[in-house]
């Protein structure tokens, strides 16, 4: 199923790695019982499970690239670098938000990162990943745009329509479908007739693997040889990441569709316990390094937290602001 | 055992209304059925429709994939052929992706066709903002389907109209959307005895007053109402109007109000500019200009994309301090013309 | 190429499908003389070329079986039978047309026969077939719903949602796309990465086959097949139906994007061409034949402009009507 | 050889306006270029890019498939890397299939970023009825559009705002749709001498006048200007003021022309409730109801899907026998408020 031939893990590299899925892990955590704490608002959706994806991906990706990302981007946001406080900041609505507030959860943007959010409309983020890659394309770069949508997502016209465009134009953009097997609460075969969603891919004549998304060495691997062949041969690729997602869809879901033991048997092929583990046995790292780990991501979020609590609201006289681009004057 | 009280009483939420409304419906007319994301398994993204599949089957609730062009026309097709869809589109803001279905077919064929063809389908839509869900989640957009010829838009914002317009929806043989503000599914009241089906064609006058009517619909109908409770306490007495249908609007209950009150506040979730606050306003001028005692004055969402902070979404919405505020500077210039 | 083997064709049977395809013909080039006399206007969309797939569809088709087509739907309207004064007087935007004038040359309907249209939207008829077929299979019926399309709405999103919800949901429906190698000016190649259509309708896991379009027995024959099966079984079927157009796209097409060369060649082959050749070959015919199907075809046309030249229009006070139902008071 | 006329002088069509309004941005900044179904080898449904295929190549003058989410959303996400987009939406009827991408990203992406991006996309699309077209193909929704917080709806009516308005929207950092009516396209008349730019924000009076004032936009500019004519025959003087853009809309201009004529007529080729005039009916209560001498009065398409039938169609559409009469109507009742 992997695509990745198995890459040497060196001691440095795996550290980094899983430091960068525990920070995404504990921060989704936290959230959770900010949640519950009335700090964050709106819908919520956590990324506990997914973290390979981001942390694999954006490893491989260069500062130049274009990334576009969901509803559920937490992890794709902090594993871009975007500094955790501008993004806790942002799920508590104040202005020191990477948004100012006005986006929340749903829609981190960070246009120095070139992270174009952050789109709460299922598939809506495909064409505009198209656009991105169409810039970059008529510019001569050799930046491409990496477009990250869901499972779910591939039912949309938007999905058809974009990965048709992108194929016929030679777009450079890497399409990351993160299949965690549901959307909401539906699951992958009711609502596809090919449920094989690197097979649909090729149905547009694009380049498509299908990857053990809870192994972050192996999308790590994935991806950097798709945006090579993109940077060098030009036109699409696509990746199917096979993943699952550990918590509920929101925070407004009872889970009603799925079975405890299923999420418990997807848990014990976490990404951060298998790279701990093979890590561990490789003698790459020591119990010690994991606990040093946590506890930087702790204190990291524990910062963010009070950054975010402590920042200051936009004044509500400023909120009809940035609908219209303010023209110097 | 001791009697149970009569049912009508008994309290219940908006959306345990709607859910009624939708079981009743499946219940009595085999031509109906439900479809939309995750109505089945999931129990409905409000959790309306929860319980219905194990009542049903999934041949009746049944779950679509994220494919709302598809659905909604499927639904339009089902309804030509003689069924009842109800259809559930899970927020109005997804329902743009379905808007050349619902605008140039569902709105259409009957005309187009010379009348040969009904379009009898019901497309239910979670609406508004308030929830900090930011922009993409917020859209207020009924007002705006109001504009299309065609359709007949309803937005039910009390427990009766929550559990007898899906009903009235289905009887009517053209396409009907109803507008389900998702603030009030949590709402809770009870069905007022004896009333047993609603009508689509008027509106209500929820609080009678002689000094200003407020005309109102969904949500803001309890900004509305709170608004004049501290009116009344000033001394200043506000009619309260529920449109209930948004298209086609109920002029004669509308003027007739405002020629009593000879003043208008309109309270609408859209966004200000083109809102249907502006065609409530228009219908004033070409059918009450003369008895107006002061211009029409609106309270809207401000024109911008609804931001997620809970103070600047607050700062953008329509509010019951706006809306009295609105009122006492009306009637304190008032009637100056 | 062909999905059907060679069926024998009796005298009967071929003049019958002959005459069909030419009345078509002589409807389409009657139209366009009546365009240049202002007597149809708006858009306006010709059939020549095409008339074997209308004519073998719905031959193979039964009178309960619904149907769904496009602006270019002058043919299937024809060959479902609905009156050609009815038509014509549509085109003339007359009372007694199909639609009492206000749906014009794209929106021919007859509720009677279960023609749903005539839709103006590339792709806009395909959800609605879907919903067409829904209600039989919700009501048991052993009726189909056969859906008309042009290749280029193949691009488009409603397209691909349609296919896929068809094939989860086991709908009786019967796709059939008219691949005329444009759309408007843009030649497949130009707009889609995987040019075989009948491929892509498989990644949808339906049963799919190309078919010779300018032939009008395996028309029949593979329209016939793929009904059978959806009877039987259940479930979508997808015909490719290779054809061409002869005429211009519109009214407003001044052709600058093919080589006249191409239409000749393609003429060679046009479906009416084809068959009375094969058929005098066969002995089954002779040119006294085609002279009188000629003959009944233009009396026939010649008696629909006449009844659509002297119809009544819609009185202008009842423009309103048929905006809501009207409910019997 | 004699000398050419000036080439301001010579007469030109909307249509070539807009040719050339394209291929002076095109020579003018490597950052533009234009996309859209059959701009290409087609030369424009309208023929309106004519040619252009030709002297720029493929890579900026690009053929699209039908897909219009995807390309239109392609034509956003170019404009957020930092090109100048021009999108050809072939008509605006199938600008239903890519609302989503214009509500929900063009026009929010700048307010839900916090301003870190600007979409300075511009979205062409052919609009109006009057062709017999039929329903599906005869909408008129740049007023519906201009709704949505975040857009600019600009109108180009003239030969000078068809050949200069696209450049003022270029410079734009906000989304910008134009919308040109296809009734226009083969309008022949020449450039104003030495104009040479526009902007997007101001109303202009066409044809100035103290008795009452036609606001409109687009095709019923000309519709408007044929009633004034008319109308001075009769001793009316008629002002006839061109909205231009629809939003933002410029209140000053239409208040101050109210102010001095005390009567206003919008003519709008939306379906009447809520379209524009709506909008611009309110704006004039909020602004100039102790000015006005009798109720705003309105011209809009009657609320039907526009049919074919040449006479259905024109019994639908405002037309200058229609604003006449409504001018005649408010003028007779005239000033008895
Ligand atoms: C167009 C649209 N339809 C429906 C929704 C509501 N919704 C939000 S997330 C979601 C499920 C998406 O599933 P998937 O694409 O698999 O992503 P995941 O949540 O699993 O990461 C749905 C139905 C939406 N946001 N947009
Ligand atoms: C959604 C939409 N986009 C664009 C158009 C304009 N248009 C009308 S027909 C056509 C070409 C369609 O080609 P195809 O589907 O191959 O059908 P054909 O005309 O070849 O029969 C186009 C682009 C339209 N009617 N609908
Ligand atoms: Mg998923
Ligand atoms: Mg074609």
């Amino acid at each position: 199923m992997s695509a990745g031939t198995e890459v040497a893990l060196t001691r440095e590299h795996g550290l980094e790695l899983l430091r960068e899925m525990m920070r995404i892990r504990g921060f989704e955590d936290r959230c959770y019982q900010l949640y519950g704490e009335a700090k964050i608002r709106g819908f919520l959706h956590l990324y506990n499970g997914e973290e390979a994806v981001a942390v694999g991906a954006m490893r491989a990706l260069r500062p130049g690239d274009a990334i576009v990302s969901t509803y559920r981007e937490h992890g794709h946001a902090l594993a871009r670098g975007i500094p955790m406080n501008k993004i806790m900041a942002e799920l508590f609505g104040r202005q020191t938000g990477c948004s100012r507030g006005r986006g929340g959860s749903m829609h981190i943007f960070d246009a120095s990162r070139r992270f174009y959010g952050g789109n709460a409309i299922v598939a809506g983020g495909l064409p505009i990943a198209a656009g991105l890659a169409l810039a970059q394309q008529l510019q001569r770069q050799s930046d491409i745009t990496a477009c990250f949508f869901g499972d779910g997502a591939v039912a949309e016209g938007e999905f058809h329509e974009t990965l048709n465009l992108a194929s016929i134009w030679k777009l450079p953009v890497l399409f990351l479908c993160e299949n965690n097997l549901y959307a909401m609460g539906t699951a992958l075969e009711r609502a596809q007739a090919e449920t094989d969603i690197a097979a649909k891919a090729r149905a547009y004549r694009i380049e498509s693997t299908a990857v053990d998304g809870m192994d972050v060495s192996s999308v790590e691997h994935a991806v950097n040889n798709a945006a090579d062949k993109i940077r060098n041969q030009g036109g699409p690729a696509f990746l199917e990441m096979r993943t699952y997602r550990f918590r509920a869809h929101s925070m407004f879901d009872p889970q009603l569709y799925r079975e405890k033991s299923e999420i418990e048997a997807w848990r014990k092929k976490g990404p951060i316990v298998t790279l701990t583990t093979r890590m561990k046995a490789l003698g790459l790292m020591t119990e010690e390094d994991y606990r040093r780990l946590e506890d930087d991501a702790a204190s990291e979020i524990d910062a963010a937290v009070q950054f975010a609590d402590s920042s200051p609201w936009e004044p509500a006289a400023d909120l009809e602001r940035f609908v219209y681009a303010e023209r110097a004057s | 055992m001791p009697s149970a009280p009569p049912e009508a009483q008994a309290r219940l939420s908006y959306r345990d209304a709607v859910r009624e409304a939708i079981r009743c419906a499946l219940r009595g007319d085999p031509r109906t059925f439900l479809m939309g994301e995750d109505v089945g398994r999931y129990g409905g993204s409000y959790a309306v429709s929860k319980g219905l599949l194990e009542e049903f089957g999934d041949e009746r609730i049944r779950d679509t994939p994220l494919s709302e062009s598809a659905f909604v026309g499927a639904g339009i097709g089902a309804a030509l052929a003689g069924l009842r869809p109800i259809v559930e589109v899970m927020t109005v803001n997804f329902s743009l992706l379905a808007l050349d279905q619902i605008v140039n077919n569902a709105a259409t064929l009957s005309h187009m066709s010379g009348g040969q063809l009904n379009v009898p389908v019901v497309i239910r839509l979670a609406t508004g903002a308030g929830r900090q869900l930011a922009a993409q989640h917020s859209h207020s957009l009924e007002g705006w389907y109001a504009h299309i010829p065609g359709l007949r838009i309803a937005v039910p914002a009390t427990i009766d109209d929550a559990r007898y317009m899906l009903a009235a929806a289905l009887e009517s043989p053209d396409p009907v959307l109803l507008f389900e503000h998702l603030y009030l599914y949590n709402m809770e009241g009870s069905l007022t005895p004896g009333i047993e089906r609603v009508d689509l064609e008027h509106a209500a006058i929820r609080r009678p007053g002689r000094d200003v009517t407020l005309i109102t619909y969904g949500w803001s109908l309890y900004k509305c109402l709170e608004a004049a409770t501290t009116l009344a306490s000033e001394g200043i007495q506000a009619e309260v109007l529920d449109l209930r249908t948004l298209r086609p609007l109920d002029d004669a209950t509308i003027v007739s109000s405002v020629r009593r009150t000879r003043h208008a506040v309109i309270v609408d979730e859209g966004w200000r500019s083109g809102s249907l606050s502006a065609e409530v306003t228009t219908r004033l001028v070409e059918q009450a200009f003369y008895e107006l005692d002061a211009p029409v004055a609106r309270v809207c969402t401000a024109e911008v994309p609804v931001p997620y902070a809970k103070h600047l979404e607050e700062t953008a919405l329509p509010s019951a301090a706006r809306i009295a505020s609105a009122v006492r500077e009306m009637l304190t210039r008032g009637g100056s013309a």
